[in-house]
C-alpha cells in the first residue's frame, strides 16, 4: 500500500470544498443537500483514512464512518420530507423565496 | 433700647396680617392696621431719637453704638456669619425718623388718593413690606444685614411699580428697575465678598490688622459697593429705572423714589464713610465725580421734560448727585472741617426727603384733580387747589435754597464743603443749583399759572383734594419750613463730635442770588399765558431739545443692551447653540447607533448561506492568525 | 519509482471523484448533479475498498448510492426542481463565496503539506473482517460500540417517524 | 429595626397597598397615608439627629447598619446618615409628599401611576441612606428606571422622545458610574463596598486619575453638567407635574449627593486633577442655563434651564472645595428642590387649565388665578434669590466660601457665577411680567377657576418650607457644616 495518505486528504480537501462552494451559491434545496453529502463523504474518508494509517489496530474510524452514513441516511430523508411539505405548500424550493418562517 | 425691636416688627406683622388675610378685609380696615401700625413705628422711632440723642455722650465726645439686637442668622465661617439686628448710630436713628415719618405721611395720603382701587389691601401689605425693608437697611448692623434688606427694598419697590399690574408701562418700568437695580448690586455683592474676604468680618468695624493687611483691596471692595449704591440711588448711567418707575402710584413714588429707597445708596456711603475716609479717599473723589455728573445731567433733563412726575424723577436724581457729592468732596482732615460734606450730606438727606415728599404727594393731589401727568393739561390751578398750591411752593422755594426754607440750609453747606474742596467743583455745584431752582419754578409755575385748561375744565372742575391727602401736605410743609434751623451738627458730623452750624456768608450769598436769578429767568419765560421765549429757545436748538426731551437717549441706550446684546446677541444664539449643537450632538448619537444599527441589521437577514460565508471567512482568518 | 496496479487504481478513482465533485456542484442540471453525487459515492465505496474496509464499501454502496440517491432522484422529480435551477446568485456573494472557498481550499493544502504526516510506514492492507466489525458493533467490551450504535438505532427511529409525520398529509 | 430601613420599606408597603387598593379613593388614601408617614419620619429623623448630634454624638455617619449581603463581593445594605443625607431625605420626603398632592386628579392609570411614582421615591429615600456603593448604585437605578415609563405614559408632548432620551443619557451616565465604582472598589483593595471605610484606605493615584471623572461624570449627567444636561429641557418639559417635581426636586440633587460622597469623598488626588476641568464646565452650565432661559417660550422649559443653573451651582459649589461652599451646596440642593418643585408644581397647574406653556399664549393670570400667580411669584422671587426665601440663603453661602478660595482662576470663576444672579431676575421676571401681569385675552381663560383644595395643600406646604429654610437657615446651615466637615477637611491638603 504505497498510496500516501496526503493523496487521500487532499482528494477529501478537494469534495470538502467543492461541497462548500455548492453550499454557498446553490438555490435550490435540493442541491444544497447534495453539497452537504460532498462534506459528509468528505470527512467520512478522513475518519477511515486516519484510521487505518493512525490507529489500524481499532475501530473507532470506521465505525464513525458507519455512524455518519447512517445519520446522513436520516438527514437526507427528514430533509427531503420536509422539502416535499415545503414544495407541497409553496410550490417552490428556492432558498431565498423561503422566507416566511422569518419574523 | 429693647424695644426697638417694634420699628422692625410691627411694620412686618401689618404685612403678614394684610398680606395672608387683607383679601378678606374691607378698605377701611386694612388701610387702618397700616396706619396705625406705621403710627406706632414712629412713635417708636421719635422715642428712640429722643433716647438716643438725649444720653450722655461718651468720654470722647461722640454718641456710643448701640447694638440692642444681634443674633446669628446664618454662618458661613467662624468669622463670617450673617447677623441680623439692630444698630442704632447717629446716621440710622436720623434715618428711623426720615423714614418713619415719611412713610406715615405716605400711609395716611394713600387713604385718599387710593380710594376705592382695586387692591387696596395689597397696597398697603406692600407699604408695609418696603417699610419694613427700608428700616432694616437702616439698623443693619453689618454689610451683610444691608445687603439683605437692600434686596427686601428692590422687591418691595418692584412691587409697587407694578402695583398697575394690567398696565403694560407698569409691568415694563417694575421689571427694568429691578433688573437694572439688581445688576448694580452685583457689583455690591461681590464688594461684599471681597470686603468680607480680606476683613475677616462683615461687621462695618474690622480688626486694625486686617484692615492693614487688606488695604490694597478695601477701595476696590467699597468701589464695588458704591455700584450698587449707585443703582439704588439712580446715580448716571444707572439711574434709567427711576423716570420709569413712576408708573407706580404717586405716593409710593414719594415714599420710595424720592424720600427714602433711593437714599439707600447714600446710606451706604455715609455708613462706610469712615473707611472710605481712611483707606479709599480716591473711592470718595469717584463718588463726587459721579455725583456731580448725574446732577448736572438730571437736572439739565428736568428743564425739558413735561410729565410733571418725570419732573420731580430727575430732581430727586438730581439731588441725590448733590447728596453724593457732599459726601465725596470729605477729605481726612482733622476736626469737622473734612467731614463737614458728611454732615450737610445727611443733612440734605434729612430736608429733601421732606420737601421732595411734599412735592409728589403734591403732584399726586394734581394728578388727582385732573387726571393726566402732562403739564399740558394744567395750569392756572392756584385758584382751584390753594393747600396744594401754598405747599408745593413752600416745597419749590426750599428745594431752589430760599431761605428761610430747609433746602437753603443744607444746600448752603454742601456748597460751602464743595469750595473747600475745589473751587471749580464749588461753582459746578452752585451752577446745577440754579438749574435746581429753574427747572422747579419752570414746574410751578406751568402747574399754578399761565392758561387754564378750559376743555378739561368742562369735564371735571379741578378741586381741592380731601382732608387726608391734604393734611399729610401741610405737615410736611411745615416740617420744610422749620427743619433747616435744627442744630444738625450737634447730632451727626463726620467724626462725631459735636458743633455749632455756621452759615459761610460768602457761599449763601452766591447760592441765594443765584437761585434768585433762576426763579426772575423762569418767572420771565414761564409765568405768562404764551411762552414766547421758551418756544423760541426750542426751536433755536431743536436737536438739543430733543435730546434733553428724550434724557439724552439713555433709555434708547438701555434698550439696546438689553434687547439687541442680552437677547439677541447672547441669549437667542445660545439658546440656539444648545438645541443645535449640544443636544444636536446628543441626538446625532442617537442617530448615529440607529444608523450603524440600520447597517449591521441586513447581515442577519436570515440567509443560512450568506452565515455561512462567514462562518468560512471567520475560521480562515483565525487559522491565518494561528499560522501567524 | 515504479507506479504500482494499486496507485493507478487510485489515481483513476480520485479523479473521476474530484471531477465528479466538482461537477455536481457547478452543473446547471439538477439530475446531472445527483448523477455526478452517485459517482463520487461510487467512488468513495472505491476508496473504502481500497483501504480494506469492505464492509463499509458495502455500506456505502447499499444506503448511499443505493437508497440516498434514488430518494434524490425521486424527490427531484417530485418537486420538479429542475427548471429553476438556472436562477443564479447575486454576483457579489458569488464572488465572496468564490473567493472564501479558493483561499479555504489551498490553505487546508498548504496546512496538510506543511504539517509533514511522517506516515510513510504503510500498514499491510488487511481486510478488515466483516465478522469483527459486527461483534465489535454489538460489544460491550473496551472497544464495543453497543452504546453508540443503540443511541443511532432510536435516532434513526425517530427520523423515520419525523419524516412520515412532516410528509404526511394533513 | 434600623430607622432609615423604614424608609425604604415604607414606599414597599404602600406598593402593596396599592396593588390591593380596588378604588380611587383607596389609592389615593394610600399615596396620603405613605407619604404622610414619610414626612413624619423624616421629620422624626431630623429632630432625633440634631438631639444625637447635641447630645455629643461625633461619629461621621449617625444611625448605621450593615448586613451583608453578598459576601465574595463585599456587597452589603449598609446604611447610615449625616447632616447632609438627613436634609436630602427631608426633602425627598416633602416632595413626595407634596407630589402625591400634585397629581390628585391624575388620570388615567391613576394606580399604576402611583405605583411607578412610589418605587421611584423608593429607590430616591435609599440611594440617600445607603453608604454602600453597590446598594447605592442599585437604589440609583431603581429610581432611573420608573422615570421611563412615568414620562413615556403619563406625559404629554413628545414623550416618547423625551423619556428616551432622558433614559438612555442617564443610563449612559450610570455605565460610567459603574465602571467608576468597579475602579474604586478593585482600587482600593477589593475588601469593601462601603464608602467610610473605602475613604480611610487610600485608591492608588493613577487608578483615581481613572475613576474620578468617570464617576464624576456619571453624577453629573444627573446632575445637569454642561454638556450633559439636554434631557433635561426635553424631559421636564414632557412629564407630568408630580414626576418632573420629583425629577427636578430629589434625583438631580443624586447627582451632586454623588458627586462630593463618592467621588470627591474617596478620591481627592483624582479631584486634584480634575477639579479645575470640572469647574468650567460647572461655571459654564451656571451662566450657560441662566441665558439659555432666557429666550424660552415654554414655561417648563424656562424653569428646566433654571435648574441646569442652579444644578450647577451646586457642582459649582462643591469643586470650590472650601468647607462653607460644599455647606451652600447642600444649601442649594434644598433650596433648589424645594422650589423647583413649587415651580413645577404651579407650572402643571397652570398647564392644566389653560392647556398651554407657551409664553406667549398667556397673560393676565394674576386676575384669573391669584392663588396660583402668587405662588408663581414667590416661587421665582425665591429663584432669584430673595432674601427671606431659600434660595438667597444658598447662593450667599456659595458665593462666600467660593470666594475663600484665593488663587485668580477660582476668583474668576466665582465672579462669572455670580453673574447668573442678574440674568435669573431677567428671565424669571419677564415671564411673571408676560404669563401673570397684564391683561387676559382669551376669553376661554377668563372662564378659569383659581386652586382646588388639593392644589393648594402642594403649593402652601412647598411655599412653607421655602420660607422656612429661607427665614431660619441656621439649623439646617449648621447641621451641614459640621457634616461637610470631615469631608472637606480630606480635600484640604490638596488645596
Amino acid at each position: 500500500m504505497e498510496i500516501h495518505v496526503i493523496s487521500y486528504l487532499i482528494l477529501s480537501t478537494v469534495m470538502m470544498f467543492a461541497g462548500i462552494y455548492g453550499f454557498f451559491t446553490r438555490r435550490n434545496l435540493l442541491a444544497i443537500l447534495i453539497s452537504v453529502e460532498l462534506m459528509l463523504n468528505a470527512t467520512n474518508i478522513n475518519f477511515a483514512v486516519f484510521n487505518r494509517y493512525l490507529f489500524p489496530g481499532v475501530l473507532e474510524g470506521h465505525f464513525f464512518t458507519l455512524f455518519g452514513i447512517a445519520i446522513s441516511a436520516a438527514e437526507t430523508a427528514v430533509a427531503i420530507a420536509i422539502m416535499i411539505n415545503v414544495y407541497r405548500n409553496v410550490r417552490n424550493i428556492q432558498t431565498d423565496d423561503i422566507n416566511e418562517m422569518k419574523g | 433700647m429693647e424695644y426697638t425691636i417694634l420699628i422692625l416688627l410691627l411694620p412686618v406683622l401689618s404685612f403678614l396680617v394684610l398680606a395672608l388675610a387683607g383679601m378678606k378685609m374691607s378698605h377701611r380696615v386694612a388701610g387702618l392696621i397700616g396706619t396705625l401700625s406705621l403710627c406706632a413705628v414712629t412713635v417708636v422711632s421719635y422715642l428712640t431719637a429722643y433716647a438716643y440723642f438725649a444720653m450722655p455722650r461718651q468720654a470722647d465726645g461722640t454718641f456710643a453704638q448701640l447694638m440692642p439686637y444681634n443674633f446669628e442668622w446664618l454662618p458661613f465661617t467662624d468669622a463670617l456669619h450673617i447677623d441680623m439686628g439692630i444698630l442704632l448710630d447717629p446716621i440710622s436713628v436720623m434715618m428711623l425718623v426720615v423714614i418713619s415719618t415719611v412713610s406715615f405721611m405716605v400711609h395716611i395720603y394713600s387713604f385718599g388718593y387710593m380710594k376705592g382701587e382695586r387692591g387696596f389691601q395689597r397696597y398697603y401689605a406692600f407699604l408695609s413690606l418696603f417699610t419694613f425693608s427700608m428700616l432694616g437697611l437702616v439698623v443693619a448692623t453689618n454689610i451683610f444685614q444691608m445687603y439683605v434688606f437692600w434686596e427686601l427694598v428692590g422687591v418691595s419697590s418692584y412691587l409697587l411699580i407694578g402695583f398697575y399690574y394690567t398696565k403694560p408701562e407698569a409691568i415694563a418700568a417694575s421689571k427694568k428697575a429691578f433688573i437694572v437695580t439688581r445688576f448694580a448690586d452685583l457689583g455690591f455683592l461681590i464688594g461684599i465678598l471681597i470686603y468680607g474676604y480680606y476683613m475677616g468680618t462683615f461687621t462695618f468695624d474690622p480688626a486694625q490688622e486686617d484692615l492693614m493687611q487688606g488695604a490694597l483691596m478695601l477701595p476696590w471692595a467699597l468701589g464695588l459697593m458704591f455700584v450698587g449704591g449707585a443703582g439704588k440711588s439712580a446715580m448716571f448711567p444707572l439711574h434709567i429705572w427711576l423716570p420709569d418707575a413712576m408708573e407706580g402710584p404717586t405716593p409710593v413714588s414719594a415714599l420710595i423714589h424720592a424720600a427714602t429707597m433711593v437714599v439707600a445708596g447714600v446710606y451706604q456711603v455715609a455708613r462706610l464713610f469712615p473707611l472710605y475716609i481712611a483707606y479709599a479717599p480716591e473711592t470718595l473723589h469717584i463718588v463726587a465725580y459721579v455725583g456731580a455728573f448725574t446732577a448736572f445731567y438730571a437736572a439739565s433733563v428736568a428743564c425739558v421734560q413735561s410729565d410733571i412726575k418725570r419732573v420731580l424723577a430727575f430732581s430727586t436724581i438730581s439731588q441725590i448727585g448733590f447728596m453724593m457729592v457732599a459726601l465725596g468732596v470729605c477729605t481726612g482732615m482733622p476736626s469737622h472741617e473734612g467731614g463737614l460734606g458728611y454732615m450737610a450730606s445727611m443733612f440734605h438727606l434729612f430736608t429733601h426727603a421732606m420737601f421732595k415728599a411734599l412735592l409728589f404727594l403734591g403732584a399726586g393731589c394734581i394728578i388727582h384733580a385732573v387726571h393726566s401727568n402732562e403739564m399740558s393739561a394744567m395750569g392756572g390751578l392756584r385758584k382751584y387747589m390753594p393747600v396744594t398750591h401754598i405747599t408745593f411752593l413752600i416745597a419749590c422755594l426750599a428745594i431752589s435754597g430760599i431761605p428761610p426754607f430747609s433746602g437753603f440750609f443744607s444746600k448752603d453747606e454742601i456748597l460751602t464743603a464743595c469750595f473747600a474742596f475745589s473751587p471749580v467743583m464749588g461753582w459746578v455745584m452752585t451752577v446745577i443749583a440754579g438749574m435746581t431752582a429753574f427747572y422747579m419754578f419752570r414746574l410751578y409755575y406751568g402747574i399754578f399759572w399761565g392758561t387754564e385748561n378750559k376743555a378739561l375744565h368742562a369735564a371735571h372742575t379741578p378741586h381741592e383734594s380731601p382732608l387726608t391727602m391734604t393734611f399729610p401736605l401741610m405737615v410736611l410743609a411745615a416740617v420744610t419750613c422749620v427743619a433747616g434751623f435744627i442744630p444738625f451738627g450737634h447730632f451727626v458730623t463726620g467724626d462725631g463730635l459735636s458743633y455749632d452750624i455756621h452759615l459761610d456768608s460768602t457761599v449763601a450769598l452766591t447760592s441765594c442770588v443765584v437761585a434768585v436769578v433762576a426763579i426772575a429767568l423762569a418767572t420771565f419765560i414761564y409765568v405768562r399765558d404764551r411762552q414766547p421765549v421758551a418756544d423760541a429757545l426750542a426751536r433755536r436748538f431743536p436737536r438739543l431739545h430733543e435730546a434733553a426731551y428724550r434724557r439724552f437717549y439713555m433709555d434708547e441706550a438701555w434698550l439696546f443692551v438689553t434687547k439687541r446684546i442680552i437677547f439677541r446677541m447672547v441669549s437667542t444664539p445660545l439658546a440656539w447653540f444648545d438645541r443645535h449643537v449640544v443636544d444636536g450632538f446628543m441626538n446625532f448619537l442617537a442617530w448615529a447607533t440607529n444608523a450603524s444599527a440600520e447597517e449591521v441589521q441586513p447581515m442577519q437577514s436570515g440567509r443560512i448561506q450568506a452565515y455561512t460565508v462567514w462562518f468560512l471567512c471567520g475560521i480562515i482568518v483565525l487559522t491565518l492568525l494561528l499560522m501567524l | 519509482m515504479e507506479i504500482t496496479l494499486q496507485q493507478i487504481v487510485f489515481g483513476v478513482v480520485a479523479l473521476m471523484m474530484a471531477v465528479c465533485s466538482v461537477l455536481s456542484v457547478t452543473t446547471g442540471r439538477i439530475l446531472r448533479a445527483a448523477t455526478a453525487l452517485l459517482f463520487v459515492l461510487f467512488g468513495t465505496a472505491g476508496l473504502y475498498f481500497m483501504l480494506g474496509y469492505t464492509y463499509l464499501g458495502a455500506v456505502q454502496l447499499s444506503v448511499y448510492a443505493g437508497g440516498i440517491v434514488v430518494l434524490y432522484v425521486f424527490s427531484i422529480l417530485l418537486t420538479r426542481s429542475d427548471k429553476n435551477m438556472n436562477r443564479r446568485i447575486p454576483r457579489g456573494r458569488w464572488f465572496a463565496a468564490t473567493v472564501a472557498v479558493v483561499t479555504g481550499f489551498f490553505l487546508t493544502v498548504f496546512l496538510l503539506f506543511t504539517n509533514g504526516f511522517a506516515l510513510n510506514t504503510v500498514p499491510a492492507l488487511v481486510e478488515q473482517n466483516p465478522a469483527g466489525v459486527g461483534e465489535a458493533l454489538v460489544g460491550m467490551d473496551k472497544y464495543g460500540f453497543i452504546l453508540p450504535f443503540e443511541a443511532i438505532s432510536v435516532l434513526l427511529l425517530a427520523c423515520m417517524i419525523g419524516a412520515i409525520m412532516i410528509a404526511r398529509k394533513h | 429595626m434600623n430607622i432609615l430601613s423604614l424608609f425604604v420599606l415604607v414606599p414597599l408597603l404602600m406598593m402593596l397597598g396599592l396593588w390591593a387598593a380596588r378604588t380611587l379613593s383607596q389609592v389615593r388614601g394610600v399615596m396620603v397615608a405613605g407619604s404622610s408617614v414619610l414626612l413624619l419620619l423624616a421629620i422624626w429623623l431630623v429632630v432625633d439627629y440634631l438631639g444625637l448630634r447635641a447630645g455629643g454624638a461625633t461619629e461621621e455617619m449617625l444611625f448605621t447598619d450593615s448586613v451583608m449581603w453578598y459576601a465574595p463581593l463585599h456587597i452589603c445594605y449598609a446604611v447610615g446618615v449625616d447632616g447632609i443625607s438627613v436634609v436630602m431625605l427631608l426633602l425627598s420626603a416633602i416632595i413626595v409628599f407634596t407630589g402625591t398632592f400634585a397629581s390628585w386628579k391624575l388620570k388615567p392609570l391613576t394606580k399604576e401611576y402611583f405605583l411607578w411614582f412610589t418605587l421611584l421615591s423608593t429607590g430616591v429615600f435609599g440611594f440617600f441612606i445607603s453608604v454602600d456603593l453597590f446598594t447605592m448604585f442599585m437604589f440609583y437605578e431603581v429610581a432611573l428606571i420608573p422615570m421611563y415609563l412615568l414620562i413615556g405614559v403619563w406625559g404629554s408632548g413628545r414623550k416618547e422622545y423625551a423619556a428616551m432620551k432622558l433614559t438612555l443619557m442617564l443610563m449612559g451616565g450610570s455605565a460610567f458610574l459603574l465602571i467608576g465604582i468597579l475602579g474604586i472598589y478593585y482600587g482600593a483593595g477589593a475588601q469593601t463596598m462601603n464608602v467610610l471605610e473605602i475613604a480611610r484606605l487610600h485608591i492608588p493615584e493613577e487608578m483615581q486619575r481613572i475613576f474620578f471623572p468617570a464617576v464624576f461624570v456619571g453624577f453629573g449627567v444627573l446632575g445637569a453638567l454642561f454638556p450633559f444636561h439636554t434631557w433635561s429641557p426635553d424631559g421636564h418639559a414632557s412629564a407630568p407635574t408630580a414626576v418632573s417635581m420629583l425629577h427636578a426636586g430629589v434625583l438631580m440633587k443624586l447627582g451632586g449627593y454623588g458627586c462630593f460622597r463618592v467621588a470627591m469623598y474617596l478620591m481627592p488626588e483624582g479631584l486634584a486633577m480634575w477639579g479645575d476641568v470640572f469647574l468650567v464646565l460647572t461655571t459654564i452650565s451656571v451662566v450657560y442655563g441662566a441665558f439659555s432661559a432666557v429666550v424660552q417660550t415654554d414655561l417648563k422649559y424656562i424653569n428646566a434651564y433654571s435648574s441646569v443653573s442652579h444644578c450647577g451651582l451646586v457642582l459649582f459649589a462643591l469643586l470650590m472645595m472650601t468647607r462653607t461652599s460644599c455647606t451652600g451646596a447642600v444649601l442649594q440642593m434644598l433650596s433648589h428642590g424645594l422650589m423647583t418643585a413649587l415651580f413645577f408644581a404651579l407650572i402643571g397647574m397652570i398647564y392644566g387649565r389653560t392647556h398651554t406653556r407657551d409664553v406667549r399664549q398667556l397673560s393676565g393670570l394674576m386676575k384669573i388665578m391669584p392663588f396660583l400667580a402668587v405662588g408663581y411669584v414667590l416661587a421665582g422671587l425665591a429663584n432669584l434669590g430673595l432674601p427671606g426665601l431659600s434660595g438667597f440663603v444658598a447662593e450667599m453661602t456659595v458665593f462666600v466660601g467660593s470666594f475663600e478660595h484665593t488663587d485668580l482662576f477660582h476668583r474668576a470663576c466665582t465672579i462669572i457665577a455670580t453673574t447668573s444672579i442678574v440674568i435669573t431676575a431677567v428671565y424669571i421676571l419677564r415671564v411673571v411680567g408676560k404669563i401673570l401681569y397684564g391683561t387676559c385675552h382669551n376669553p376661554e381663560h377668563l372662564k378659569l377657576t383659581d386652586a382646588t383644595w388639593d392644589e393648594r395643600v402642594a403649593v402652601i406646604c412647598l411655599v412653607v418650607c421655602v420660607a422656612g429654610l429661607g427665614l431660619a437657615p441656621w439649623w439646617v446651615s449648621d447641621a451641614v457644616s459640621a457634616s461637610v466637615e470631615p469631608i472637606v477637611s480630606q480635600l484640604s491638603v490638596f488645596n
